[in-house]
């Protein structure tokens, strides 16, 4: 089972709950992905939309919430979320997002590290999202950060991992976890992640904008526990020459 | 006579010596789901009852959204 | 739910019997994969080993037996094989494969379709094993067929949707169940292909040759239902720009 | 005097008049798991019992076997 | 150099002639990718603009007019669109294309060998256009064609080789030359088919839309150039390792 | 042309020497590239081997020679061999490589930084490699590098463009030219790193180590000019459906 | 008086006798650019001055154009 | 008596007073292609001639090689 910073997950599909339809669709998409890991964003409450409450929809007993730094564009201003986030009573978990530049939502490399250092002495559980960069991942984890989360592509493109080369390379480094986020699209991107041995998937806007959020939210459940039973079972090698699956001999009778 | 605060930079008009989590509910939020930095300062859930707001003081009200 | 030929599959995975290091294990993976449809080959007796026999590790009650023409490398022979199969005892299912060049074993246009149209005028349900080529599959389904199964990539390499343009076309086009053959190396690669709109995948030798298959068998199924489901819930659409999965408003309060 | 049969392309030796299905069962095989092809015609199963094999026939015995 | 039906061409490109924007645009493109095999096609003439004349832009000394058969459904079609070609004076290069499906423009297997059958009966030089099919391609070897066509993807769609693995297994085996043709959109898309060891190539949409379609034909040019002497030169092998590029030694005064 | 630092170049392809198998090889490759700016190492004199002298074969006044910092693990190492190649007469040019893992050879983006910042403080012509991360792009660019050179995949490993959904974001925000550095291991991948739009490519491993360097820096000179020759020109729309290259009127002869 | 000919599925109207030559020239084309179908047979170029039409006569003519 | 140099880690002998110009030609190099460090700082190529090594100085002498 995966552990990070000591807490044991059943399942290694992390739920991102952005751009939902409805608060009634996130509750079932959270249900069906069986996911036990959520992230949340921090905002300024809008005083002529008090109602509104993601709170209400989240069963603090059944999922470890995952604030994010989202927004934060650098250290100081992660910091600055990091801190109303653990006030907000989320507790020591901590996405750390600095995206400097709104037209890629990329993560800055300089800044997410000097965030990271900061808030693993303040006792956070850090969870960087960076790129798919290995020094910079084996620099994360020197600072103690809890997991490593390099993206798959830009965030939203649903373009899949076409980072594939540097993130084997990364998990092939890490003492921490390894969790594949943004730019996951489908099922099977989510599958190849946990078959080159990624530990989790962090997926949100594949499920939130899918035709049916729900019905996807389990195909990506379904997926992650296929790749890394995958994984796990260990895949057969590929190769370039044809291999008969069925017996090459008796078959004297119709020659 | 009434007191002004300025809270998630929209100016509002509320009695005097008001404290924290009675102008958070006056605006219709549950205390426990919001978070409150006041003039800078993040004010700890446990101290909303007894921390008590000042003319013109600068208020933030945050909490969780959805987010990816 | 699937339907070939007026059978309806729970399971839209089909499983080969090949390979595999043991009749227990393939039992087992036969269980864990819950797949309905196994394909066997035909084969001289040999009676030097009369003991070893698949029949005996196959529930008749619970599976469709889907016999091959593996070896044939004409119609001819495809065609003569097919009969001793439904003489066997196997029904009228055939998967229909006529590989002339052992070097490739990639099947011949011509002399596949040419059988095809014979055995369906026997009354067999015939699944050819095709080339991902649009055109031959239109041809094979005028000529009758049950369902057609263009190639992924060369039987045994386990290197995926390679042809997924094809495919793509081919399913675009069918009137008939398609089901991806051949190739599929990975649960990822499953799921791929079912998130294109596949009806079905038929692996064999991704599971047989797996370090443990009774795993890598529960794996693609999993992977299979997974990219089903994420074909009817619909996937998202895929771009090159980032979109924010937080939401953009919201933040002065960090500005 | 014994009787010579070519099965699966290896010379057997049985007893002349010897039905198609004895001489499956005498091979150690399920007659209801093989097929047979008797010079180049497949028999029917409800037939082996009553089928009887004639000197220097040529047998083939087919079965089902693990493929992909 | 190459040598098709023993005739032997300096230029490896040989380039389609549909959609230029101008007959002048035309005749440039033409000089400037250097190719010596230009294909047409043959159609009514239209009374009402008589003038269009693609032979005044072609010398035929300088290059050998390969007519194409498109718009033929069938073999039947084909041959009587190749008889006109070759009393148009074209000779007895033929580029034979059978599309039944106007949808996707792709070739019949069945009526390109039975036409190919013919036409290389009544002496015609026959360079099929084939899907990448490795047995059909051997078909049509054994039937005498002079060189076969594949595709690397749909026609127009700049899709580049997207068959690139079938396409490898019909160089492996063929004893003549291989013209990879259609959906190569690209110049890198040029040379990868080159580098992997196709004779030629052939390309027309891909210079005829481009903005400026006679830098492009050069640009074509000089990858297919590039990419054939790369592939006489023989690249080096590709690998997961990183290795230096500088060397490992003499670095102990930095030590 | 391509200008950087206000030094103008005819040629786009950037050539390492390492790896080469003789100094006349690396002459004649080096003419036969065409390239105007050469890579070097600095390293300790063998006094074992005193004759060995790369300055031998490099004409100082056809080519920019760009030392490189290879086997610096950080900033300060970095710095120190920068000032040595400068005492070495090599100019203000500079490759900043910062590697400090020997495993994958892949670039720390902190250490590049700061390094950047203190040679251009220096006077340097500073052209960093770094990993594709657009982020780090734009903070070297405010560092005042003279261009960026984003790797394609690691070092040696002749593995192409993988990064390239990030390296066309890098190239769309940048003001400085953009170098792909790294991976590159056949022509066909510096003709798509060109069609991309970046500004030059520099290759050192698929050339040194092919079977004939010579002819495989030709092809990488004809490979990098068709790519940029096309990027010019402006590529033609891809698209998924087929598009006729013939004319699809004046067929009604054969209806 | 006058002959009709069908030439690419229009009615043309023509004087009797007309070689095939003239008829392309009078159409305003090259007859070496023409290839000449003429009741469902081709006209071999160099009898274009000898084959006379007739009325009736389904002709088709064919040129090369751009394609790929 | 002689003077003891280390020189790329290694240890030489050469004669007291020696330039550094004279010992890198005495090694066989071309003073123009190698730069040299001595005792952690680097000598301008012009200091060649006038700069004199002293006993247990601590040289580098460093080249470009190919790379990448």
């Amino acid at each position: 089972m995966l552990t990070i910073a000591g807490h044991t997950f059943r399942s290694r599909l992390f739920l991102g709950t952005g751009k939902f339809p409805s608060a009634e669709i996130l509750q079932r998409s959270i249900e069906a992905s069986g996911s036990e890991m959520i992230t949340v964003a921090l905002r300024r409450v809008d005083l002529g939309d008090p109602a509104d409450d993601i709170m209400a929809v989240l069963d603090r007993n059944k999922y470890v919430l995952l604030p994010n730094t989202s927004g934060a564009r650098d250290a100081a201003e992660a910091i600055r979320i990091a801190r109303l986030a653990r006030a907000a009573g989320s507790g020591d978990w901590l996405k750390l997002e600095v995206t400097p530049d709104p037209r890629t939502l990329l993560p800055d490399p300089v800044e997410t590290l000097a965030a990271a250092k900061e808030l693993v002495r303040e006792g956070f559980k850090v969870l960087p999202y960076i790129n798919a960069d290995p020094i910079l991942a084996l620099k994360l984890q020197d600072a103690g950060v809890a997991a490593v989360m390099p993206l798959g592509s830009p965030i939203g493109t649903n373009m899949g991992l076409q980072t594939r080369m540097q993130v084997e390379i990364i998990i092939a480094q890490a003492q921490v976890p390894v969790v594949v986020d943004a730019g996951l699209g489908a099922p099977s991107h989510a599958a190849e992640a946990m078959e080159i041995g990624a530990d989790a998937v962090l997926v949100n806007t594949a499920i939130s904008v899918a035709g049916d959020p729900v019905r996807m939210a389990r195909a990506f459940a379904l997926a992650v526990e296929a790749g890394r039973e995958a994984y796990e079972a260990g895949l057969g090698p590929q190769g370039k020459e044809a291999a008969a699956s069925s017996p090459t001999t008796g078959l004297d009778f119709i020659k | 006579m009434p007191m002004k605060i300025i809270c998630n930079g929209k100016e509002k008009v509320t009695r005097p010596g008001i404290s924290l989590n009675d102008f958070i509910i006056d605006l219709g939020l549950r205390p426990e789901n919001v978070v409150a930095e006041c003039n800078g300062t993040i004010v700890k859930r446990e101290e909303y009852n007894t921390y008590l707001l000042k003319d013109d003081s600068m208020l933030e009200l945050i909490r969780f959204v959805g987010g990816g």
